[in-house]
């Protein structure tokens, strides 16, 4: 008996964990300045709060071990891939950097890209004139 | 105790299907509105009525949300 | 493919009854057969025993670099001058296959301060909270190398 | 003992909540507010297994699971349609 009372007080303490890490990540989406950063803090803190979560409660209750394992593994495959489409559309819409932003790699690719498709357009376009 | 969470998700609730009403762009409002369902699902939770829950979940925030995108989508290819 | 689907329905049912058993097989089987065709998910997988050794190696590192990365990130959501440093930098990766690079940008998603942004042929254009270098060559080196090492015994 | 601590976690959990709620209602554009909707939508996955902790029952989690998936198909359909249009 006293054995499963320390496993349900040692699970109960994790998910108290997992659910700071949840209220860390909601305080991270209101005080950052811009989308990618509010994205950085969301995604990270949530994943670590829900895993942390779940492993709380298979302590607490051993027998719901095949469920909360399917969960578990299901959220650490879908959230990272949600976030990174999440971003991407952000990006393609041009939703504003930050002003203190270094440096944007990502666009000075695409102006290349750009910049190497109008003139092959330029250059078809003068060999249909000839 | 109950009551206390119940509280909490009706607030959360009510702002939403506020801000479903009131906002100006249509997708806003859609996410809003599955911000609603999703809130609504656990109320039905904590009133233990699971079925009702798993229906809500998967008709009120899944497929009105999808559906509700692809009218829009359609709507706004056919007025450009 | 089967194997993956086999495991998910016992996960989900919990439960060793031949009925359950023989009803997973025969829908497991079915499955896959119906609705893909080539299914090259699992083909460049490599079966031997340093691949499953460097596997369990390589979730190893990914668990002590989600809490490492959400510790940072807990460190600088509090601290009330929000010392943040943000920055698009581009790393290129070695890994041929399309698993391999998925699983890459997902485990750099979930590393201290970066996410993956962008994937064009085999360069990543990689969001970094706290930006230290904004060479190729130098970001690769940090961002990188650490799973590389592990994935590409894996998948080659 | 434990059903004092999930409830506190239960606590805790809704805070979260209603911090990310004044995200949505603030957001400036549309992808802040798909951001604080998924974030909700994964912390709602945790509510929902204390919740089933606290009434025992295993049913409980099944919404929980169908919660993971619908969310995440939804969140991809939204940015595809902000991104390029279905």
């Amino acid at each position: 008996m006293s054995e499963n009372n320390w496993n349900e007080i040692i699970g109960g303490f994790i998910a108290i964990g997992g659910s700071l890490f949840l209220v860390l990540g909601s305080i991270g989406l209101v005080r950052m300045p811009d989308a990618y950063n509010r994205i950085q803090a969301g995604t990270k803190a949530s994943t670590l709060g829900t895993i942390l979560s779940l492993t709380g409660i298979i302590f607490i209750v051993p027998d719901w071990f095949g469920k909360l394992l399917l969960l578990i593994l299901f959220v650490l495959i879908t959230n990272p891939v949600s976030s990174h489409v999440l971003a991407r559309a952000a990006y393609y819409t041009k939703v504003p950097l930050t002003g203190i932003t270094k440096v944007d790699k990502l666009k000075e690719t695409l102006e290349v890209e750009e910049s190497r498709k109008a003139h092959l357009k330029k250059v078809r376009i003068q060999k249909e004139e000839e | 105790m109950f009551i206390a969470i119940a509280i909490i998700l009706a607030i959360v609730s009510i702002a939403g299907a506020i801000m479903a009403i009131h906002h100006k762009k249509l997708s806003v409002a859609i996410i809003a509105s599955g911000l609603v369902s999703l809130t609504a699902s656990v109320m039905f939770l904590l009133l233990a009525a699971p079925d009702v829950a798993l229906t809500e979940a998967s008709i009120g925030s899944g497929l009105t949300t999808i559906i509700f995108f692809y009218a829009l989508n359609k709507i706004r290819n056919n007025h450009d | 493919m089967f194997i993956t689907l086999m495991l998910a329905w016992l996960l989900l049912n919990n439960s060793l009854q031949t009925e359950v058993i023989i009803t997973g097989a025969i829908i497991s089987l079915i499955l896959p057969w119906l609705f893909c065709g080539k299914c090259e998910v699992f083909t460049y997988l490599r079966i031997t025993p340093k691949a499953l050794l460097y596997s369990v190696l390589f979730i190893f590192t990914f668990l002590t670099e989600l809490i490492k990365a959400n510790f940072d990130m807990a460190y600088r959501v509090l601290s009330p001058s929000l010392p943040i440093n943000p920055g698009i930098v581009e790393v290129k990766t070695k890994l041929k296959s399309k698993i391999g690079r998925v699983i890459l940008a997902d485990s750099i998603t979930l590393t201290p301060g970066t996410f993956t942004l962008d994937l064009k042929d085999d360069s990543m254009f990689i969001h970094w909270v706290d930006v230290k270098s904004t060479d190729l060559e130098k970001s690769t080196q940090l961002i990188v190398n650490k799973f590389e090492k592990y994935l590409e015994v894996m998948y080659g | 003992m434990a059903n004092t601590l999930i409830f506190i976690a239960i606590s805790i959990t809704l805070l979260s909540l209603l911090i990310s709620l004044y995200r949505f209602i603030a957001g400036p554009e549309k992808a802040n507010r798909i951001i604080a909707f998924d974030v909700m939508s994964v912390s709602t996955i945790a509510l929902i297994a204390f919740i089933s902790v606290l009434n025992k029952r295993i049913i409980y989690l099944d919404v929980a699971l169908i919660y993971g998936i619908l969310g995440f198909i939804g969140v991809l359909i939204i940015a595809r349609y902000i991104e390029k249009g279905l």
